[in-house]
């Protein structure tokens, strides 16, 4: 096992990355930007290192400086956290070039993950199911028989097209023609092409990604789905584990997909395969190579500590269960309290002139904040996560109700206020929520 | 709780009764008081001093000795204004080989430009050059010392 | 169930049980002495009503202010906490006489069981292990006799005496003639008596007690045990859950012990039969007639809400589970957080300049403090509770120590620091302690 | 963010420097601050006024309207110097008995000792008596009210 781990980030995830070394045993050095000096992740780590200015381009995301601070405080593996240079192959064959062990994937699973066109292919080769549709130009008549096959509604899309134009959905066959014609239009006027292909066209999807697991002993294990169909321009808000949608025989199903595809591939690490979810059926988005913000729900459901097995086999263990020693218990949900105005999303940054957190049962709060710290306007919103955990779903709206009660964040605008009007909405009780759903909901609420 | 040490925390804003601050400031300096806070008319002014500030402003530590070390590994506030910072994390090397004779000693008078110091990052040398002209009032690292971005190298003045 | 519950207590649990109707959706009642006006639990509370002076004599003690409380907010129940009016089986009998429901045990199982005598009697006659000795005066020759039953060392006590004046040991038989003729030569110079009996001595005990949970219809189930061995002046200090020197079967034969002797009983709510421990043999020390401070390390290793399933079969509920449904997972420790000089336990009340709760995976924090607020000087020193859970002991300790260096309680003295060295100490990771231990300890390092 | 509000906090102890704390309590009424801090030969005097100490020394409340309702219901501070609180908790009757007159009325004299109200509390009529003599000003309660312990329930000048 590692004796040093350098953590390259800041915030909540820093201190995330921070508890976990803390609780193996392992020294931790924090690296942090000028701007950070007084942040919470610096006085909590064993040793704390100055790495540059506050813009993220001179500190958190400069290569040489987080190497070189590894070099002089001896730390032998990097946690990338989740931003920042998470997600960066090029990092991560500078890290291993340097002796170091970069807590996460290999680095061509995240070069073959971080291009759309690749991972698609890959996924679909490897048996994960992705959005149906022509592979290029369709014929009016090819368009029908495909358009049978994978079922209506269906969305023409001109291959030279953005932006809207040249898009026309059919939702039923009789509409199909007209699509055509009219989207061939529109192509040609806008683009002078009038080239189109088909997709399926998903109306009202759910955002389910699943959770996995694999060390470099050939071993990959799914830890189940999370729900995070609440987003505002494709930012996850609320995140919940199960989701309100699946059944188990769902879940073991899309796990066991999921599963058999990243042993095949040779993945290594945690890693998370999005989907949109329509009717009992998934289509993949892309893959995360890396530790999600959202990663709490999974582990108060499953009891799994995530960071530590991260760790764990990034230093060559093996995964101490197997898929059947998992179960799945109770249900939890996160919401991410940001540093803004809660139905405009301003960003907020400021000195929090209070703050307390909730406690008790089935609470867990993960913050880099503290009374009398100012937030920096430098970085990401995300000021703290409220994850609660209970026995079903019910009371865990129940007792997220009441912790988001008790918590205060006073000096700058959060967005407690939107969450304490969720947890109070009937489709939101229900379950009943789609990826379209909490935007509609801001401006039906004037917002 | 709020805005301490931050005298100048509503300095950027319209309509600042800059008079009545410097008022406050001096009655602050001759009463001895660590803050002030007035409302007035709307308007509220708060002044404090800067010692109060640094303990309301670091981060909540428990009065453990090992809780305070990493506190001392942040760059001091309040550096001499001839310091020349480490504009990069690395090791610090006093002379361009081992066993030669440094680059620049105490005293001595050095032109802008001049080299200085090698930081080693990277398995890489950057030579790290004289921002400006005068005489090395004192050098503040030794051969091989790790260095942080922003750390004191040596005053020049 | 309850529309509206009063909450007849203060502090830390008044909140944990304000969090329980929350959670269930009861609306809550506050009571509170002038000195409690800006309380946490008067904040969280739906309502508030202040009921007498600081002293707890004439607010949290004054039965007719707590029942007129209910009766001009409506409450339907008094949920007492702990301490305070929690024994009281005339308070519980007034409850009732009011057509209010005590949020507890029945008065006649109160009043037995507060009797230290008819308990002893009582749980011998069901079945639970006392400690073994002479129903009264012995002989020599009778004494010979029962210490060669009960096993040596034994207790030579005077009938009359006090203050460990004639009381002897003999710790093999050899000693025991010696023994018995110093205790009666003694007693008969201090009291004019020299009358003395027998009695089990135990060297080096355990403290360990087990929760029960029972309901109006005949159920009753264990929860397992917690090990509360870490004391001060018969104060717990540090709580676990379960015991470091009990294992599944001993648990088991307890906890039935226990159950069989409570269903005969028709014990109604929570309850905890504490004992001695040694040598794998467990001897009835008293019954606690209600919740426990310690009750969270038994939630965290069960996963149930010991405060809801109070309230639920108060109401009249059936419990929702057996025995065999409970199953105990992982390991749990709880520190009392005190204001308090650590080492002299001289207590500290003030104002809380500084307060930091910890965070993350597997730690809940109960308490009623926040920035600011002022530690009145007229009741209890405990501030918090920390509480920590993890898959294994190892695991949870080093949990606790990583929870405990993050928190942050200024202003005001506390035992954080005593924790942040008992949870370094070889004995306590090794859970090698006794009810001794740490007297012992604090003595040995000087304080 | 200690004291504040607590004018007395220091009251009790033995050498206080009472003219000091006349002498700042005079210097916040001159200066309006809302706050003075001393410390002076090893002793430290703050004071402050108790509209923004109740402000200070509350808990933390998020800012719904819901989490202020509670606070509210809490006795206000500093009550009329002729202000008779209630000494327990029930539901007050202004009237011995359902459509007779009441005990007392605004303007009205009473002596020490006569009864104003009846407090209802587990079933039992408690009669408040008169703690002085003086004159009504102000019946601040009405006929059947729940009142808590403090509740001003008439004010005698």
């Amino acid at each position: 096992m590692f004796e040093k781990i350098l953590i390259a980030n800041r915030g909540e995830i820093a201190l995330r990355i921070n508890r976990a070394c803390k609780e193996m045993g392992i020294a931790t050095v924090a690296v942090h930007s000028t701007a950070d000096a007084d942040a919470m992740h610096v006085r909590l780590a064993d040793e704390a290192v100055c790495i540059g200015p506050a813009p993220a381009g001179q500190s958190y995301l400069n290569m040489p400086a987080i190497i070189a601070a590894c070099e002089i405080t001896g730390a032998e593996a990097i946690h990338p956290g989740y931003g920042f240079l998470s997600e960066n192959a090029k990092f991560a064959d500078i890290v291993k070039e340097h002796g170091l062990t970069f807590i996460g994937p290999l680095p061509e699973h995240i070069r073959m993950m971080g291009d759309k066109i690749t991972a698609k292919q890959t996924v679909k080769a490897l048996g994960i199911p992705t959005v149906p549709g022509s592979d290029g130009e369709v014929s009016d008549a090819e368009a029908a028989k495909l358009a049978k096959e994978i079922g209506y509604p269906v969305l023409i899309k001109a291959t030279a097209g953005g932006g809207g134009r040249g898009m026309k959905v059919a939702k039923t066959a009789d509409e199909l023609s007209f699509a055509l014609s009219t989207a061939r239009a529109e192509a040609k006027a806008a683009f002078g092409n009038d080239t189109v292909y088909m997709e399926k066209y998903l109306e009202k999807p759910r955002h389910i990604e699943v959770q996995i697991l694999a060390d470099s002993h050939g071993k990959v294990v799914h830890l189940g789905e999370r729900d995070c169909s609440l987003q505002r321009r494709h930012q996850k808000v609320w995140e919940e584990a199960g989701s309100p949608a699946l059944n188990a025989a769902e879940r073991d199903e899309i796990g066991g997909i999921v599963t058999r595809a990243l042993t095949q591939l040779g993945y290594l690490g945690a890693g998370t395969i999005e989907f949109l979810y329509e009717d009992g059926r998934f289509y993949f988005i892309e893959m995360n190579t890396r530790l999600q913000v959202e990663h709490p729900v999974t582990e108060a459901i499953t009891g799994i500590d995530i960071v530590r097995e991260q760790i764990r086999v990034a230093a060559g263990a093996g995964l101490g269960f197997s898929q059947d020693d998992i179960v799945f218990e109770g249900h939890a949900i996160e919401c991410r309290i940001n540093a803004e105005n809660p139905f405009t999303f301003r960003p907020s940054p400021g000195t929090i002139t209070q703050f307390h957190s909730p406690g008790g049962l089935g609470v867990r709060f993960d913050s880099a904040i503290y009374t009398g710290y100012r937030i920096p306007p430098y970085y990401d919103s995300l000021a703290c996560k409220l994850i609660v955990h209970a026995k079903n779903r019910n009371e865990c709206l129940l007792r997220l109700r009441r912790a988001l009660d008790e918590l205060v964040v006073g000096g700058i605008e959060t967005t407690i206020p939107l969450f304490q009007k969720l947890v109070r909405e009937p489709d939101i009780i229900n379950g009943d929520y789609s990826i379209h759903w909490l935007e509609k909901y801001l401006v039906e609420a004037g917002h | 709780m709020s805005g301490k040490g931050e005298k100048k925390s509503s300095g950027g804003k319209p309509g600042i009764d800059v008079n009545a601050i410097r008022e406050l400031s001096d009655l602050l300096n001759e009463t001895g008081l660590t803050e002030i806070e007035i409302e007035k008319e709307g308007a509220r002014i708060r002044v404090s001093r800067a010692a109060v500030a640094s303990v309301a402003a670091a981060a909540p530590v428990a009065s453990t000795p090992a809780a305070a070390a990493p506190a001392a590994a942040a760059p001091a506030s309040g550096p001499h204004p001839g310091a020349v910072p480490s504009p990069m994390v690395g090791t610090v090397y006093l002379a361009p080989e081992p066993g030669k004779p440094p680059f620049v000693k105490a005293g001595q008078t050095v032109r802008e430009g001049d080299t200085l110091f090698i930081v080693e990052a990277m398995k890489t040398m950057n030579p790290i050059a004289a921002p400006r002209g005068g005489t090395v009032q004192e050098i503040c690292v030794t051969d091989g010392q790790p260095v942080e971005f922003g750390t004191t190298l040596l005053i020049i003045v």
